[in-house]
């Protein structure tokens, strides 16, 4: 449903942050994009949902094309319109409104007023701390909180594809596993699409069934998730295993800058 | 634990709720030279809310913080920076439109003399601090391995970037006590190890590799850490203290929190 | 990164240098002959702009400290000009102070001025601190229409001719050099301020004052800091009007000026020395732009109709202006030197 | 040719074409330019004068727009001047304070539309044609003691406008004026400029305090207002409560007439102009045929037309006495303005001003009676001509 | 007393007036954080147009209403249009200047098409004359008071049962979450710059039937600047109780304390100290909403 067919993007017209990314996804799959710091996964989605403009950034090659009609030029307004919401990084809550003003915002576009409201309570479900503060003010609210309640707004809108970016950020352990849980819900209950950027690879290619991992502003492997998982390189940089397959400690880690990246 | 170890910073008996929200009740703690303290809980436990009392950003209604004997509990912040209480923060708090540079140098603040009229004048004197403070600022790019976005405007870097950045910024502050709240959020695994790294190396004190800048040479002897990822937790951490609903629920060594079972109940879930 | 392709630096002091290439140091020179010069092939008429320009830069730097820099915005600037200038003129004209003792003194008036009026951004921010700043507009023309004895009051005060010395300045050559004097030196301290420790402070407060709070920077302290020195430029830049015209009178500082002040720093480009004085450059012409143009118009409409025509353009020039480079003119500039600095590149890495 | 194009003079000066004075200073500058035609192409200085603009030489309007801006002013200033423009004129008090002491080390004579008392403070250039405000005030004073019948004290007090211009009136010497003719002071109400809502509360307290006399400068769109409401408040000289309202120039009383019809009845003015369809006057009538011949279908009907003539005939008469001691060739700025501005003597203006103008070192007032106007039945009526008092003492 | 009383009326009446023009103001700031610089000049194009359609083209009071509301929001969508909509996402501070510029551009097209005439129609309004004891109220003032209310009721009316209300305080938070939920930031500014606009020729009209359209009415808006700010930024019920406290401020420091001073004046002054020192003690004004400040 949605390609992106070798993009790059420029910010202020200078400084080129994607040279040349492609990538795919199709109804109802979740894929996952990871990569290091500063690889560009955040500007790819930024592309994607439109919202480059808003920060003097540009699409400046290739296409981005969802259900067959080309969006690179769309506003994201029409973008959000068209059924692609996105969860931004950075915990994005409108710190004024009420942790229930933030969620009827993610469902501004819709129409069903009741199913809104029942979905409402089926986010406050998952999330049951953001349910007794409901009425508080959002900025209030601790960083997990703000995150759980920033996942809940990408999914008031009910979106056919969901951009995810670091859902994990900052959240307990226990809530990892949960909000993990959640989203494939969500994935198959309403075949909704997700493209997930994270840091966490184990749980991001546990639930994903395809990934991408960026570099340097390039897709530099891509594979099934099992694949992935079995890939040497995966396997050190990401998942933290040696090649026996054992656990690294923190504490032993070696004091010479390693080795980085596959490309140069 | 060793109770002789000198307690660098008491907390005692801290409360604080904001109208009807509790977000920390009867809290006591205490720091001891020569540790890193590992503290952690479920969201919205308290664990942001107790560093913001310790460096005097809320104001706790009840209990009291000592400071190496010292009350401070109504303290203004910034004289708390000056006392050496540095801090990053959850949601990334630098001064974006400078740069990296920039950043370091405005921590730098605190240690420096010179005021406008000096600086207005630019001679001797200020140009002399500037230029000394400007090389410590450099050893803690180069420890931190940042140098390349050393003129980069920071409100344009990626979000590890950031973090990164804040850290940085917390040690040109020079600080006796290092406070840090998710560092590695948002990181993946390779880039938590450096961070990791980057902690321990603080904790232990680089001594020559570093002779001009107090804090890498000597190191900073207490460290709090706030952090999600237990495994990095578990693994660097002295001590752990645990919060849940703004309380203590548990303290003790890694090995004891990690069977403890209220805190495998509440925070840490099925070990898989 | 573009240092790859600038100049290389070799030690500290180097890199913290204003002037750090041949070309700068070059650049510096040829503007400051220009200057010199200038008298000998303008006309009064572009000594008179060019001398009123100078006095706006001065004013805009101060403001550009104040909000700019220090983020603390203020539409109340030309009220702190009339204070420096009115201190200054009382001085001048009812004490007898030479000018060049009186000038500084102005300037300090109007400092402590600014900090009695900064004194509640310590607990006001943002849009509720403008409204302070409109109200110190509005209260210190108060107050001068008050103190009729002294001031005039709205009958204004007249002001003897400044000299410095047995040199009478009464020529515009003469006080042209004198302002031209002032704004380099104005220039010059601005810059420093902001790019030691004081400014980092600054910027470190608007950007994000609690964390500036939090990692050892007094909002108390700084923020008057910021105050008292943007109102010493106003103060500068007041006295300097008044002796030019060699009259004090409140209508010399309008309300909308405050405004067009604050305009002229955003066209320029909040936060940058450059910017400040590319907007009040930008923003002077224009304005004897449409003057010029105003004549010319009505013959081809009524003289009424030609000087609104004029006026609208006026409006049009700066919204189109901003429609395509709403970060003002310094962004504009950073942009062609970034482009010509990674020439033949055309992107950065 | 070229020797025509070298015989030039230039009159007019800057303009405050937008602004609050934007349609003063559109009719002023409408009249100069018909004066100048007029005087260019028929070489008369007016129908009732016999002199005549010397043959050889044509006046050329010259202006700008100052926006009423001060800085702008300067600017506009140098350039006329380095363009070889030897008089000058003002368009508002901003102006005023920003150019009078220029114009003076230039020794630049300069017709002026605002009229303060800043003007009387030397250095003097600055040539007004309607009496200073305290001047004006004191005329009203003076007429309405005269008509006074009672024997106790009148009461009067300041209702006049919140601006630099209404509160130019409080000066010492004119409360002690007003005592010594037999007032009693009682105090001052301010009417914003342009009121945002009607001045009940300032004229309930003049009716509170017993007023019989009030008086202010106040421009039309202040006065309009305050009359209309004094009239539902029962406040008036035909009215249950008797109390007269009286301002000076710039509240033209035929302007006033005109809006407001008989509700204005009773309202003073001093020193004003006259209707601009009194065809009866010859000044009048003059501005009448002047724009029936060069602005055919475009009549200015704005009373300042008076005023651009008057400074129109002012700045030519300057150049033409110059002329006759200074040849062209020699003239200077200060010729003008010493042998020509200084000289002026009696310059009769068709009735337009209270009185023909004179002016002198030192005497820039111009008029040395200010007639007094009232409004009866809706029509402007004058009602007496009081000498000029000279209030204010010169520092 | 029957001065205090009267002092206290007329005060009320303006108020409410200048609460409707800050209505203007706090919609914009809502929605974008830039503050309007231009809201006065809607107040001087809306008495240049209660003149032009009252006295040059004949219309009752309803009519030129209906009008002036037509023209309004014409106005404000050709602003949102042209001027707003490109600087979407750009710097709040250049979407200020751009309305520094507005208000140059409006005041120079008043000066062309009214010759910055003053047109007085006082008398065309109709008159209500209402005596409460002692006290007597001007007719301006009354039909002020009730136009005002009628026109701020229906907006809040408006603004409570449309889904647009959240939408203007969401897109003041954060533009880009904003959009990224498909709210059409356009769609919302456009509103907000009609309703400005509307509240502001309103307004214009009211008080030129006082003292005749003019181009001092360009400086009210400043006045109801102030009144923003004294009830707080975004609140709508803040800009009403803070316009009438206002109002009756400046009438009260007119007639009490500017006859004991030698220079009077203060009633434009007063209003500005009282502001200050509430703002000391409620730095977010009577009822704003307090900044969320936490790290
Ligand atoms: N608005 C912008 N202007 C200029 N450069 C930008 C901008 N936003 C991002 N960049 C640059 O683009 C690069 C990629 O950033 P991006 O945020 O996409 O990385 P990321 O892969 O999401 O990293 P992280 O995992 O840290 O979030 C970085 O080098 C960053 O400095
Ligand atoms: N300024 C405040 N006003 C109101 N409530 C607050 C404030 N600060 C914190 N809280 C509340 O206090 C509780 C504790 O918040 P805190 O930020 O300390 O949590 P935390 O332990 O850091 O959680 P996380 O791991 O999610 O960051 C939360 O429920 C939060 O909503
Ligand atoms: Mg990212
Ligand atoms: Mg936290």
């Amino acid at each position: 449903m949605l390609q992106v067919n070798n993009i790059e993007v420029v910010y202020m017209n200078v400084i080129q942050v994607l040279r040349g990314v492609s990538l795919d996804v199709s109804d109802g799959k979740i894929i996952a994009l990871l990569g290091a710091n500063g690889a560009g996964k955040t500007t790819t989605l930024k592309a994607v949902s439109g919202m480059l403009r808003t920060e003097e950034g540009e699409v400046t090659d290739g296409s981005i094309d969802f259900d067959g009609e080309r969006i690179d030029r769309y506003g994201p307004e029409d973008i959000a319109a068209m059924g692609i919401s996105q969860a931004m990084e950075g915990r994005r809550v409108l710190e004024h409104l009420s942790v229930e003003e933030n969620l009827l915002v993610g469902a501004y576009c819709r129409k069903d007023r009741a199913e809104v409201k029942r979905d409402i309570e089926r986010v406050f479900n998952w999330f049951p701390k953001i349910k007794q503060l409901r009425r508080q003010m959002s900025g209030y609210l601790s960083g997990g909180e703000q995150q759980m309640l920033v996942i809940g707004r990408a999914l008031m809108a009910r979106p056919r594809l969901m951009l995810l970016d670091e859902p994990s950020l900052g959240l307990a352990p226990l809530l990892v596993e949960e909000i993990y849980e959640i989203i494939a819900r969500i994935n198959s209950e309403q075949r909704m699409a997700i493209l997930l950027v994270e840091q966490n690879v184990r749980a991001a290619l546990g639930i994903a069934d395809y990934g991408y991992v960026m570099e340097n502003g390039r897709v530099v492997l891509d594979g099934p998730a099992e694949k992935l998982k079995d890939n040497e390189d995966v396997r050190e940089f990401y998942l933290g295993l040696s090649a026996v397959g054992s656990k690294k400690s923190y504490r032993e880690v070696k004091h010479y800058r390693r080795r980085k990246r596959w490309l140069a | 634990m060793e109770k002789d170890r000198q307690v660098k910073l008491q907390i005692d008996k801290v409360s604080l709720s904001f109208g009807g929200v509790s977000a920390l009740v009867d809290v006591s703690l205490d720091i001891r030279d020569k540790e890193i303290l590992a503290i952690i809980g479920p969201n919205g436990a308290g664990k942001t809310a107790l560093l913001n009392c310790i460096n005097g950003f809320y104001k706790p209604q009840k209990g009291e913080i000592y400071y190496e004997g010292q009350k401070i509990t109504r303290m203004r912040p910034d004289k708390l920076a000056r006392l050496g209480i540095a801090r990053t923060f959850q949601n990334i708090e630098l001064y974006t439109h400078l740069s990296t540079q920039d950043n370091l140098m405005a921590a730098r603040h605190v240690l420096m003399e010179h005021n406008f009229i000096a600086g207005a004048l630019y001679l001797g004197w200020a140009q002399k601090e500037e230029i000394e403070h400007r090389q410590v600022v450099e050893e803690i790019i180069d420890f931190l391995e940042i140098a390349p976005i050393r003129k980069r405007i920071v409100g344009l870097l990626p979000y590890g970037m950031r973090k990164r950045v804040e850290l940085a910024r917390a040690l040109a502050l020079g600080p006796k006590v290092l406070l840090l709240d998710e560092p590695m959020a948002g990181m993946n695994l390779e880039e938590k190890e450096d961070i990791a790294r980057f902690i321990i190396d603080v904790f232990e004190g680089q001594g020559a590799s570093y002779p001009d800048t107090p804090v890498l040479r000597d190191g900073i002897r207490s460290i709090i850490l706030v952090e999600h990822d237990m495994g990095v937790v578990m693994d660097i951490a002295d001590r752990i203290i645990v919060l849940d609903f703004g309380r203590k629920i548990a303290e003790g060594t890694p090995a004891e929190i990690s069977s403890n079972p209220e805190v495998i109940k509440a925070y840490l879930g099925k070990e898989k | 990164m573009g240092s790859h392709f600038g100049a290389v630096q070799e030690s500290y002091a180097q890199d913290l240098a204003i002037f750090r290439t041949k070309l700068h140091w070059g650049a510096l020179f040829a503007f400051l002959l220009f200057l010199f010069t200038c008298p000998l092939f303008f006309s009064d008429r572009m000594l008179t702009i060019m001398t009123m320009i100078g006095i706006a830069v001065i004013s805009v730097h101060g403001l550009n400290i104040l909000t700019g820099y220090c983020g603390q915005i203020s539409i109340g600037h030309a009220g702190f000009m009339a204070v420096g200038g009115y201190a200054s003129a009382i001085l001048c004209a009812k004490l007898g102070f030479p000018f060049w003792i009186a000038l500084p003194c102005g300037a300090l008036t109007a400092g402590i001025a600014g900090l009695i009026f900064g004194l509640p951004s310590l607990k006001i921010k943002g849009f509720y601190l403008i409204m302070a700043t409109i109200a110190a507009q509005f209260i210190i023309i108060w107050t001068i229409i008050q103190l009729r004895s002294i001031t005039g009051g709205p009958d204004g005060l007249s002001v003897p001719k400044p000299a410095i010395g047995s040199i009478v300045l009464s020529s515009k050559a003469n006080y042209f050099y004198l302002v031209m004097a002032f704004t380099c030196l104005a220039t010059l301290l601005a810059k420093n301020i902001v790019r030691t420790r004081t400014g980092r402070a600054f910027i470190a407060i608007r950007d994000n004052d609690l964390a500036a709070e939090v990692m050892g920077i007094s909002l108390w302290s700084y923020k008057l800091q910021a105050f008292f020195i943007g109102c010493v430029y106003a103060g500068v830049a007041g006295s300097l009007l008044i002796h030019y015209y060699s009259f004090a009178s409140i209508d010399q500082f309008p309300f909308m000026d405050s405004v067009w002040y604050l305009g002229m720093l955003i066209v320029g480009g909040m936060g940058s020395t450059t910017g400040a004085i590319m907007g009040a450059v930008a923003l002077r012409l224009l304005d004897e732009l449409i003057t010029m143009v105003g004549p010319i118009l009505s013959a081809a409409v009524a003289p009424q109709a030609a000087a609104s025509l004029a006026l609208i353009s006026h409006g049009l020039i700066i919204i189109i202006f901003l429609i395509f480079e709403p970060r003002g003119l310094h962004h504009r500039w950073e942009m062609i030197k970034a482009y010509f600095r990674l020439w033949p590149f055309s992107h950065e890495e | 040719d070229g020797a025509e194009a070298q015989k030039k003079l230039y009159v007019g000066g800057t303009q405050s074409l937008t602004g609050p004075f934007a349609e003063d200073s559109a009719a002023v500058l409408a009249a100069i330019e018909d004066y100048v035609k007029y005087v260019n192409e028929t070489k008369n200085l007016g129908p009732w004068r016999k002199e005549k603009f010397p043959a050889d030489i044509t006046l050329e309007v010259l202006w700008r727009d100052d926006e009423l801006k001060p800085a702008k002013a300067l600017s506009i200033y140098e350039e006329l001047k380095a363009k070889g423009m030897m008089v000058a004129r003002i368009s508002g008090s901003p102006i005023a304070l920003a150019l009078k002491d220029k114009m003076w080390e230039d020794r630049m004579g300069a017709t002026s539309m605002a009229t303060g008392p800043y003007y009387l403070s030397p250095p003097q250039s600055c040539f007004t044609y309607y009496p200073i405000y305290t001047d004006s005030l004191a005329a009203i004073a003076d007429w309405f003691k005269a008509n006074w019948k009672e024997t106790r004290k009148p009461k009067v007090a300041y209702l006049t406008a919140d601006n630099a211009m209404g509160r130019s009136i409080e000066i010492p010497e004119m409360k002690a004026y007003l005592e010594k003719v037999g007032y009693e002071f009682v105090g001052t109400q301010y009417v914003p400029l342009v009121p945002t809502s009607p001045p009940t509360t300032q004229l309930t307290w003049l009716k509170e305090k017993g007023v019989d006399l009030a008086v202010g400068v106040m421009i039309n769109p202040g006065a309009q207002p305050t009359v209309k409401e004094m009239v539902r408040l029962g406040m008036g000289p035909y009215q249950p409560y008797k109390m007269t309202f009286g301002t000076g120039a710039p509240g033209h009383a035929a302007v006033f007439a005109e809006a407001m019809g008989e509700l204005g009845d009773g309202y003073v003015c001093a020193g004003s102009f006259r209707p601009m369809d009194d065809l009866a006057i010859p000044g009048i009538k003059f501005c009448r045929d002047l724009q029936d011949k060069y602005r055919p279908g475009k009549r200015v009907t704005h009373i300042m037309y008076q005023a651009g003539i008057l400074e129109g005939m002012i700045q030519v008469e300057a150049l033409r006495l110059a002329m006759n001691e200074v040849p062209f060739e020699k003239l200077t700025r200060r010729d003008v303005l010493e042998k020509g501005f200084f000289k002026i003597k009696n310059l009769e203006t068709g009735k337009i001003s209270s009185t023909p103008l004179t002016y002198g070192e030192g005497d820039i007032e111009g008029v040395d009676q200010i007639r007094i106007d009232q409004v009866q039945k809706g029509k402007v009526v004058e009602v007496g001509l009081t000498p000029l008092r000279h209030i204010f003492t010169r520092k | 007393m029957t001065f205090f009383l009267q002092l206290v009326v007329t005060g009320f009446a303006l108020g409410m007036i200048y609460a409707l023009i800050a209505l203007g103001f706090v919609i914009i700031l809502k929605c974008s954080e830039a503050f309007n610089i231009a809201q006065g000049h809607f107040v001087l194009i809306g008495g240049y147009l209660g003149y032009t359609f009252l006295v040059t083209f004949g219309l009752p009071i309803w009519g030129t209403l209906l009008m002036a509301i037509l023209t309004a929001i014409i106005m404000g969508l050709l602003i949102e249009r042209l001027i707003l909509r490109p600087l979407v996402g750009q710097p709040v501070l250049a979407v200020i200047m751009v309305t520094i510029a507005l208000a140059t551009v409006l005041g120079g097209l008043a000066t062309l098409i009214w010759g910055a005439e003053y047109k007085a129609y006082h008398g065309l309004l109709p008159t209500i004359n209402l005596q409460i004891g002692s006290i007597s109220v001007p007719s301006e003032s009354l039909i002020g008071l009730i136009v005002s209310i009628v026109t701020v009721a229906i907006l809040m009316l408006f603004l409570r049962y449309t889904k647009i209300g959240l939408a203007m305080r969401a897109t003041a938070e954060d533009l880009q979450v904003v959009q990224s939920v498909g709210i059409k930031a356009t769609t919302v500014y456009a509103v907000s710059w009609v309703i400005a606009s509307i509240v502001g020729v309103i307004g214009g009209i009211l008080l030129g039937g006082v003292s005749g359209a003019n181009m001092e009415l360009a400086e009210i808006g400043l006045k109801a600047f102030a009144v923003v700010l004294l009830g707080g930024v975004n609140s709508i019920g803040g800009a009403i109780v803070a316009g009438i406290i206002l109002g009756m401020l400046e009438n009260v420091a007119a007639g009490y304390l500017d006859p004991l001073l030698p220079g009077g004046g203060l009633a434009k002054v007063f209003p500005f100290i009282v502001m200050i020192i509430v703002l000391i003690f409620r730095p977010y004004g009577l009822f704003g909403l307090v900044r969320i400040e936490r790290i």
